[in-house]
């Protein structure tokens, strides 16, 4: 792939929605050759839809599904067990929050990934969740591939998508308490049985530097 | 055995809340036909509750989630290396397809591009596994429908496939066997012409299948227009691989968006379609590329050029910060995923897309109005993989 | 006469000795079916070798696994029809049962040669439906229920073609008794050679297709096996049997599918006849046993061949099937029989 | 409508088959299992075996191991010097190494993962159990499988790669 072709289509299409969406369209990021980011108001979530759909040709739907940017309390478990061994304390600090491409102010944010064949190139959109108000307008009468993904990610991270047609859990139980994908959910696999990975080398007897020789 | 009080509650629970599903599908009239979880014609375990008026379904809706184990979640919490092992299990069928997306995805961010030589191995054991898939859906095609005999032969020229695969990783099932710029190994002696037979076995168990499925009148009876999907609503529901060339949409990841770090450039293919939309489409379809993937091994295994199999990359695998999403074309479908990096040993959110989560969704609009065993064909023809739609 | 049991029996006795050939052949030729097809030949064709280990190369494993379903608990659904439930089996069993009163295995080696034989034979063989129907409907099961519906729309609908075939059979045949229908093939000739006999299938070939579809149908096997399909309705109105009530329903299928077997034989392949040999000398009740039992392995090879290679149909193509092509094809079948009848 | 081709044709597979199994050139494809074994490969990953001279309890399989399926506990001593007149060294020595395969999902980390050549893939596959606690194999049941590991394959033509050596006693 050359650069600088695809470089142009990306701005093009950027552009084009630009001109559609108006104010609705925050940011974008594209990596030239590779791909493009584009974040919008929730008011202009639907209208990106059928904007996408009807007038730019991106007719296949790939995904939806949300993000969660808080950093994880638990990171990988193992690596606040493994610090505790060996430092005695949990040395890590606290990192602060970052939203990725294309940016964003929220904590949760709604991504989904559209195709457009003619083109053969796809689009990520953007959009962010406020705290108080998990929600984000349906695109399920958009692209009717949408409803089940809307359904995981409702049940998964605790969304809204009004207008819906039939917002239940898809893969949870019916009493399923919580969102298992926002990072405050904390993975119990990893807390339930200890990190086998700590050293246990016992040191030689009376010998009190050995573990500084190690 | 002593039963807890716990265990108790936890069956009540169970119960409770199966009770209310049912009671959510229950009809004033007509009959509610509840298939699955176990039944033999969801190979695993989907769900399915079809309200039917004798034997036509008014409606038909999947409930999966017998098998979710919650991927994206145990993604966050295992390194780089460590995620290849656990996605093997996604489409367990194909199963070093599934490393294939997110490897590529994890090279894009870090900047790296495996060797010319992994790259073509590579490319040779991803049409190897869509080849072990595909055949066994030919063969779980004629059990589905009544004709028992083509799911032995499948079985035993799928063989041939996964020996090769074995010989190459170590792994039937779960290869575990891309690495970030890279693989793992390079190839044992001898491996490139035992393929070559392999793939002379399998184009002669597609003509068998032809024979004694593909081009048999009753099959064809049984599945020319029924479940039409027209192109328009093929691509609002995502549907993607043979499901979509069998809406007549030209459109595969292989020859069209074709991502860094595979070999498909390199050799001379056709991308099949079929215009009708319905059930034997799909299937031909499917028929059609298992040929054409062999051709595929066939060209790549004559020309994998020297060289090493693995990329300089540092020991321990930290991926710079950013947001790359990776699809290719998986036997079942368009496969991605969406890796968030924050520059740790961990990806820090890996969504990922499966092609028979699209695939399935279908399957409330297009089973209505059509009888019972046309659901068993259309199922069957859309070909899902219980891992692949819970993941 | 010639008559291999020389002895002058009472009528207590001898139909005795009936009740007891009839209940011991029963089981062993759905035995012999389910061993030698069900296992063996269609392992073969699905490149394996079936079971191996009980018995001599595994020829005992269907006995062993009839010794395991009479182990087996009798489960009764709860909210089963209890009565019917527990009769449906052998309402099945006894259709079978009676079929194989009237087939002849030699001159004098015949249960009872009622002058309506064939008449006889279709009328029993319709008496299993009723026993299916009792099956899916009281087992309280979805599946069953549309099993059961399934099998009678389909018995119902394959009944027709089969009578029709055999009416062009009993048109040249001239009789309905079934020695009859043998004894016409024996003595017939073919251009004036009669050391064959005149087999119908050489006249009727076009009815021994249609019949042997109809039997397919009729023992709801593959590609008419919509009353059991296993991927979608998981076994039809067996889902809640288990046991021994299962096992009447399996010797039921594979006794009536020897039994059908050997009624094709009798009606087209020239039944126990020997050929070259005088078909009322004494050696015919000697030879004639083989001989049939060598056409029913091959008429049931035909049959099992079909099932292990077709996928099935859909409900309404089988009827579509049945009413739009076999039916016609049948009548024209009976009314150019009829016509060369007359003009020869 | 039936037509006569696709069904005549699908007969002659079927029959075509069953002569193939029956005909001693042919044969079935099935293996009577306990009587005759197939051979894996030699690169399958049956069972972990455990070389225990070479490890030094560096914990990299166990941290690795994505199923924490791996124990390893250790105690430090001295070895007798590489050198004549060196001073003695101070080495690891393995208390415990476990794996558990009721856990273990084959991935293959821990081998790939050990720097120092302990742990190799054997194709040896019969050690189902009864009880799972039988699963958990410890350091002299992963030792004795170092027996049946395999020489490692030379690799095809155009390779690179340098053919490593398992170590024999």
């Amino acid at each position: 792939m050359e650069e600088t072709p695809t470089d142009d289509l990306r701005e093009e299409v950027l552009a084009a929605f630009a001109a559609e969406l108006g104010d609705g369209l925050l940011e974008s990021y594209i990596r030239p050759g590779n791909d493009l980011w584009i974040r919008v108001t929730r008011d202009a979530w639907p209208e990106l839809a059928s904007v996408a759909q009807r007038k730019l040709g991106f007719t296949f739907f790939d995904f939806l599904s949300a993000i969660d940017w808080l950093p994880s309390p638990f990171a990988r478990d193992m690596d606040s067990q493994e610090d505790l061994a060996v430092h005695g304390r949990d040395e890590k600090a606290p990192t602060p929050m970052t939203q990725g491409y294309a940016g964003g102010d929220t904590r949760l944010q709604v991504f989904a990934r559209l195709l457009s064949m003619s083109r053969q190139m796809g689009i990520t959109c953007k959009v962010d969740v406020p705290d108080d108000d998990p929600s984000v307008p349906t695109w399920s009468s958009t692209f009717a591939g949408a409803n089940w993904h809307e359904r995981e990610t409702c049940e998964m991270y605790g969304i809204d998508f009004p207008g819906h047609p039939n917002l239940i859990k898809l893969y949870l139980p019916g009493a399923f308490e919580g969102h298992p994908l926002r990072k405050d959910f904390p993975l119990l696999a990893r807390r339930v049985k200890p990190w086998p990975g700590i050293v246990d080398v016992e040191p030689m007897p009376g010998n009190d530097d050995a573990e500084a020789d190690a | 055995m002593t039963v807890t009080d716990s265990q108790k509650l936890a069956y009540v629970a169970a119960q409770a809340a199966d009770a209310r599903v049912n009671l959510e599908f229950e009809t004033d009239d007509g009959m509610t036909l509840n298939m699955g979880p176990q039944h033999p014609a969801t190979h695993g375990t989907l769900r399915i509750i079809a309200k039917l008026d004798g034997e036509q379904v008014v409606s038909c809706e999947p409930l999966p989630g017998y098998m979710h184990r919650g991927y994206e979640k145990l993604c966050e919490v295992r390194t780089y290396p460590q995620v290849t092992a656990l996605v093997n299990r996604i489409d367990w069928l194909g199963s070093f397809a599934n490393e294939v997306p997110f490897i590529l995805a994890a090279e894009e961010l870090m900047g790296i591009e495996a060797p010319p030589r992994a790259q073509h191995i590579r490319t040779i054991l991803f049409e190897l596994s869509r080849v072990a898939n595909i055949s066994l859906f030919l063969g779980d095609l004629g059990i589905q429908l009544g004709g028992l005999t083509i799911g032995f032969y499948a079985f035993r020229d799928r063989e041939h496939v996964l020996n090769q695969i074995e010989a190459v990783t170590g792994g039937r099932f779960h290869p575990n066997f891309d690495r970030i710029g890279g693989l793992k190994d390079d190839l044992p002696k001898g491996w490139i012409a035992e393929t070559h037979t392999a793939m002379q076995k399998l184009r002669d168990f597609c003509n068998q299948a032809e024979d004694l499925l593909i081009g048999n009148e009753i099959f064809q009876a049984r599945t020319r227009g029924v479940g039409i999907i027209p192109p328009e609503v093929a691509l609002s529901y995502g549907l993607s691989g043979p499901n979509l060339r069998g809406s007549g949409v030209e459109w595969d990841l292989r020859k069209h968006a074709c991502p860094k770090g595979l070999a498909y450039d390199k050799v001379d293919w056709k991308v099949w379609t079929h215009p009708d939309g319905d059930s034997f489409s799909r299937c031909w379809i499917r028929l059609q590329e298992t040929r054409e993937a062999t051709k595929i091994v066939d060209q790549l295994l004559d020309t994998i050029p020297a060289g090493p199999v693995m990329a300089k990359v540092p020991r321990i695998i930290k991926v710079p910060e950013g947001e790359a999403y990776v699809e290719t074309e998986n036997p079942l479908g368009a496969m991605g995923y969406y890796v968030v990096s924050k520059g740790d040993l961990v990806p820090f959110r890996v969504k990922i897309r499966s092609a028979s989560f699209n695939n399935v969704s279908i399957v409330p609009w297009v089973t209505r109005g059509v009888l019972v065993p046309d659901v068993i064909s259309i199922l069957a023809s859309l070909y899902f993989i219980l891992g692949d739609i819970d993941r | 006469m010639n008559t291999v049991l020389a002895l002058d029996l009472a009528y207590w006795q001898e139909t005795s000795i009936k009740v007891l050939v009839v209940a011991i052949l029963v089981p062993t030729t759905a035995l012999i079916l389910g061993i030698v097809f069900l296992f063996k030949v269609m392992s073969w064709m699905q490149s394996r070798l079936g079971p191996q280990e009980a018995g001599p190369r595994g020829l005992l494993q269907l006995l062993a696994d009839g010794v395991k379903f009479l182990q087996k608990e009798d489960l009764v659904p709860d909210r089963a029809d209890r009565i019917v439930f527990k009769m449906a089996p052998m309402i099945v069993l006894i259709s079978t049962v009676l079929l194989y009163v009237i087939i002849p295995a030699g001159p004098d080696l015949i249960v009872e040669d009622l002058p309506t034989g064939i008449f006889f034979a279709l009328a029993v063989s319709s008496l299993s439906v009723i026993g299916i129907l009792m099956a899916g409907w009281a087992s309280a099961n979805k599946y069953s229920l549309m099993g059961g519906l399934r099998a009678a729309g389909q018995l119902i609908a394959y009944e027709l073609p089969m009578v029709l075939a055999v009416v062009g059979v009993v048109i040249q045949a001239g009789t309905l008794s079934m020695q009859g229908i043998v004894l016409a093939q024996a003595n017939g000739e073919i251009f004036g050679f009669s050391g064959f006999g005149n087999p119908f299938i050489l006249t009727q070939f076009v009815g021994f297709f249609i019949f042997l579809a109809a039997v397919q149908a009729e023992l709801t096997q593959a590609p008419f096996d919509m009353p059991v399909a296993e991927s979608e309705i998981v076994g039809g109105y067996q889902v809640e049997y288990s046991g021994f009530r299962f096992l009447f329903f399996f010797l039921g299928e594979f006794a009536t599918a020897f039994a059908f077997a050997a009624i094709t034989s009798v009606l087209f392949l020239g039944g126990w006849y020997v050929p070259f040999v005088d078909p009322t000398s004494d050696l015919q009740n000697y030879l004639g046993p083989i001989v049939l039992f060598g056409k029913i392995m091959f008429v049931s090879f035909l049959i099992f061949w079909f099932r292990f290679t077709y996928p099935r149909f859909r409900e309404d193509q089988l009827q579509t099937f049945a009413w739009k092509f076999l039916i016609p094809l049948s009548l024209v079948n009976i009314l150019a029989t009829a016509v060369l009848k007359v003009v020869f | 409508m039936p037509k006569v081709p696709g069904m005549i044709k699908g007969l002659g597979v079927t029959f075509g088959e069953m002569v193939n199994t029956l005909k001693p050139s042919g044969g079935p494809v099935t293996v009577q299992y306990p009587h005759e074994k197939e051979e894996p490969t030699a690169r399958a990953r049956g069972v972990i075996a455990l070389h225990e001279e070479n490890c030094t309890a560096c914990m990299l399989c166990s941290r690795e191991c994505p199923d924490w399926c791996i124990y390893i506990e250790a105690h430090k001593t001295l070895a007798p010097p590489r050198r004549e007149g060196g001073k003695p060294r101070q080495v690891n020595d393995l208390d415990r190494f476990s794996i558990d395969y009721s856990l273990c999902m084959y991935c293959g980390i821990c081998v790939e993962v050990c720097p120092f050549e302990a742990l190799f893939w054997s194709p040896e596959y019969e050690y189902s159990e009864v009880r799972i606690a039988d699963l958990l194999h410890d350091k002299d049941r992963l030792g004795e499988w170092m027996e049946t590991v395999p020489d490692f394959e030379p690799y095809e033509a155009g390779s690179e790669a340098k053919v490593k050596k398992v170590p024999r006693p």
